[in-house]
């Protein structure tokens, strides 16, 4: 069903984890369909120093969280903006058509990590609009 | 361990070495179309009156109240739009459950589009029918009852006797899905009051694509495929010889070794329930802990996706299943586990175990140490996970 | 001769040994269901796919218009149903003919009861569709239009290609029961203008209880069969993968050989047929002369009944059929032979001989020195023939 390289990215993925008082942390999706993804960004001088990601979901999602990272790593904001689904879904060499949605997931958090940066620091990044906002898991479980 | 280590026989089973052996001659030399008149074919019709018997005497029904189908799905749907038809001059409702197949679920609705209505039973949080609940939903213009047997995601049995017996003081036609029962648990279409139930080969080491609908003595049912004069006219189309052969042989070699096994199997099945119960956190069993089949395990755990879980099962070579929506590939997690009342979250977290007649002690084992090391690297993983961690040190300081 | 001689191929077909062993695997070994996310069952996945680029390669289509179904029957009866109610809004108008497989036949009849308007076209005494008749049946109502390619007892052909351009320049549907002539003739379905096509695997030296459902890309036609999501949520049941492996496996052979076996099967055919109408009097051959089917033949003998014809072949080890009331169980010959306006003594006397890949010339001279024999013998038993003779003598005297 997965390509080779998601596989790769799935079993080992990359930048897994957490970072401290990280300068942007996005997290998007919604419990209710089962896809939830978290970017912690480190970015200094413009640069993205360090990366880490966090996800509830399916194989594709872990490796295109993975994947995500992995082209953002050492790269400035601006070229992190180019970083699309498309180019997250291209890296991994496909994936198929019913999970092409999870890709997204990890084109808006981190744009959504990104958009927490430049919040933090009163910054306008180009191009970047206000990510649509996360419902909390607890939300989720109160309205059951 | 380098042997896959197969746990979905809820989805299928393999065939079993000597029911291939059995179906084989009908291939290549025993190959005459039943309905023909010379000898040659003569034997072929009964080696399907042979299967036929088998198969009646597995749910203790008369072998002209069998007729054989291409599967299970065929057989819901042949007994729920069929009674549908027959009986719309005595009404247009119908009675089942949120947990049953899709292959009757989806039939029910197609009804609903065509001018019948549905009441679809809700079940308590170990899935089960409160038979009251089934009382008090038959109506003047209810013409059929349709309840599985046993549901195929969490394992749950119904009361079917006491079901049936309900609808039979009603005199509302009784149908139950037992395809996930057949070979697992006893039947007795008499005593348990069905008038209709449908069988699948591939689920007891039998052939795909054959399957059987029993049907009352005495019940209206129209045609669903129609065609030649076949199955005395119900269900046209030239026999599947060799899997309706394959499939006697199957359902024999189930019930006779059923009792011993199904005993072997839950003992590997409450062995594990109790250490993944134990040893894993956050974890619960869904489905009935008491009235469920021999074979059936269902698992959430918490703050971690079905879909992820099997693909890691998977890499250490254990074949699983889920209820998760992103293996479904629809947007929501399985009905079955909504229906219990999970929400959504948690019913994606499911792993559905179910064992078969290979199965050993030994895999059990294997699986816990693995389920162990996955959910922990999930977790590990999981944004929720880390929430919750990061809440409940908030609630300790 | 002590070994069988199978003339019945337009029944069923042996399945070939070579397609028995790429089933074998999918029983035991490869036996996962396709619908499962692990990779142990991936590989079915692939398997069916490639199996259905076999069927859709076999008749000019794209795999992805092919549904696999449980055979000839389920197709024709997904295609006539199905379309009848996608379409109700346009019409309720259906144009068949006398001579279709009951198939075919019994679910239009199921449809007049409901709501539903047929017309059955008339064929000519061969068994040919006049396309101007066709022409003049198309209403503003209708909204299928289904006539078979080769018809199944006297091999006739039809002129589907024009039929089918008849079809499309009225912007009705256009349906075809091929399950005869895939293998044995060239089929495109483009170029035959061809919406829905029905096939079988029996028919084809494949298994028994599979077939397919060619459907042309943008048709809505709704599920036949309801259930899980498979064959895009067109067709719902667990996927008979080892039947629809050897299916693909069986059509791509069938379609290799296609040429050689037809013209040599053809010419086996028309030794026959000579031989026969020369040498037993009293004889016709029924269907189209040139447009027919390479492996059927189809006499009626005067004088003599089908069955009685049968047994004595069986007595001789030849395997063949008829269209005898006898033979069908029910009161009236074969519709076919009626349709083709024989008188109901003479459908009675009919023989069905359809070549296979195994007959041989020898095989043929076999039975044509049996059918002398035993339709003598016969004769002499018939009070008709005596009838008959006593006549003769009076207009000689
Ligand atoms: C013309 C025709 N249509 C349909 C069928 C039915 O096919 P199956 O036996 O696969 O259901 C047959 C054969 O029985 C046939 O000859
Ligand atoms: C409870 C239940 N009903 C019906 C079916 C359908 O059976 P089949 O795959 O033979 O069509 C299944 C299995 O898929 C099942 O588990
Ligand atoms: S996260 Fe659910 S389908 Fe990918
Ligand atoms: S004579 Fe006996 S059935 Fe026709």
């Amino acid at each position: 069903m997965y390509t080779k390289k998601v596989m790769d990215h799935f079993q080992n993925p990359r930048n897994m984890g957490e970072i401290e008082g990280a300068s942007g942390v996005g997290t998007v999706g919604n419990a209710k369909c089962g896809d939830i993804m978290r970017i912690y960004l480190d970015i200094e001088d413009e640069i993205i120093k360090d990366v880490k990601f966090k996800t509830f979901g399916c194989g594709a999602a872990v490796a295109t969280s993975s994947m995500a990272t992995e082209l953002v790593k050492g790269k400035t904001v601006k070229e992190a903006m180019e970083v699309t689904n498309k180019a997250v879904m291209e890296a991994l060499d496909g994936l198929p058509r019913a999970k092409v949605h999870c890709s997204l997931l990890a084109e808006e958090a981190l744009q959504a990590a990104l958009w927490d940066y430049a919040k933090k620091n009163g910054i306008v990044i180009e191009g970047l609009v206000e990510p649509k906002p996360f419902e909390e898991h607890e939300e989720e479980e109160e309205e059951f | 361990m380098n042997k896959k280590i197969y746990l979905d026989h809820a989805a299928t089973t393999p065939t079993k070495k000597v029911v291939v052996e059995a179906m084989l001659p009908y291939f290549t030399e025993k190959f005459g179309n039943p309905s023909s008149i010379y000898e040659f074919s003569g034997q072929n019709k009964e080696a399907i009156e042979e299967a036929r018997e088998l198969v009646a005497h597995a749910i203790g029904a008369n072998e002209r109240e069998i007729f054989f189908t291409s599967g299970g799905t065929e057989s819901d749907n042949w007994a729920i739009l069929g009674i549908a038809e027959n009986y719309k001059s005595k009404g247009n409702h119908i009675i089942t459950t949120t947990i049953e197949h899709h292959a009757v679920l989806h039939t029910c609705e197609y009804l609903e589009k065509n001018g019948y209505e549905v009441t679809y039973l809700e079940v308590d949080k170990d899935g089960r029918v409160n038979p009251n609940d089934l009382k008090e939903a038959i109506k003047e213009t209810t013409i059929l009852i349709s309840i599985m047997l046993a549901n195929n995601e969490i394992g749950t049995v119904q009361p079917i006797e006491e079901l049936g017996a309900i609808a039979k003081a009603a005199g509302v036609l009784f149908h139950t899905d037992a395809v996930q029962a057949v070979g697992h648990i006893p039947i007795d279409v008499n005593a348990m009051h069905i008038d209709l139930l449908s069988i699948s080969g591939h689920k007891l080491y039998g052939p795909k694509g054959i399957g059987a609908l029993y049907v009352r003595k005495g019940i209206k049912l129209r045609s669903f495929i129609h065609g030649g004069g076949q199955e005395k006219k119900r269900r046209g189309g030239t026999e599947n010889v060799p899997a309706i052969v394959g499939f006697g042989k199957a359902i024999e070699l189930a019930i006779t070794s059923m009792e011993a096994e199904s005993k072997r199997q839950a003992e590997l099945r409450d062995y594990l329930i109790e250490q993944v119960l134990e040893r894993i956190p956050h974890c619960r069993l869904n489905g009935h802990r008491e009235y469920r089949l021999p074979n059936n395990a269902n698992f959430s755990f918490e703050f971690i996706e079905g879909e992820s879980l099997l693909i890691m099962l998977d890499m250490k070579d254990i074949c699983a299943s889920s209820g998760s929506a992103c293996t479904s590939g629809s947007l929501d997690p399985s009905h079955v586990l909504l229906g219990i009342g999970l929400p959504h979250e948690i019913a994606h977290g499911s792993l559905r175990i179910s064992l078969g007649e290979q199965n050993t002690k030994e895999e059990m084992d294997y699986l816990i140490e693995s389920l162990i090391v996955i959910v922990a690297r999930l977790r590990e993983m999981s944004p929720l996970y880390e929430d919750y961690l990061k809440k409940q040190a908030k609630i300790e300081r």
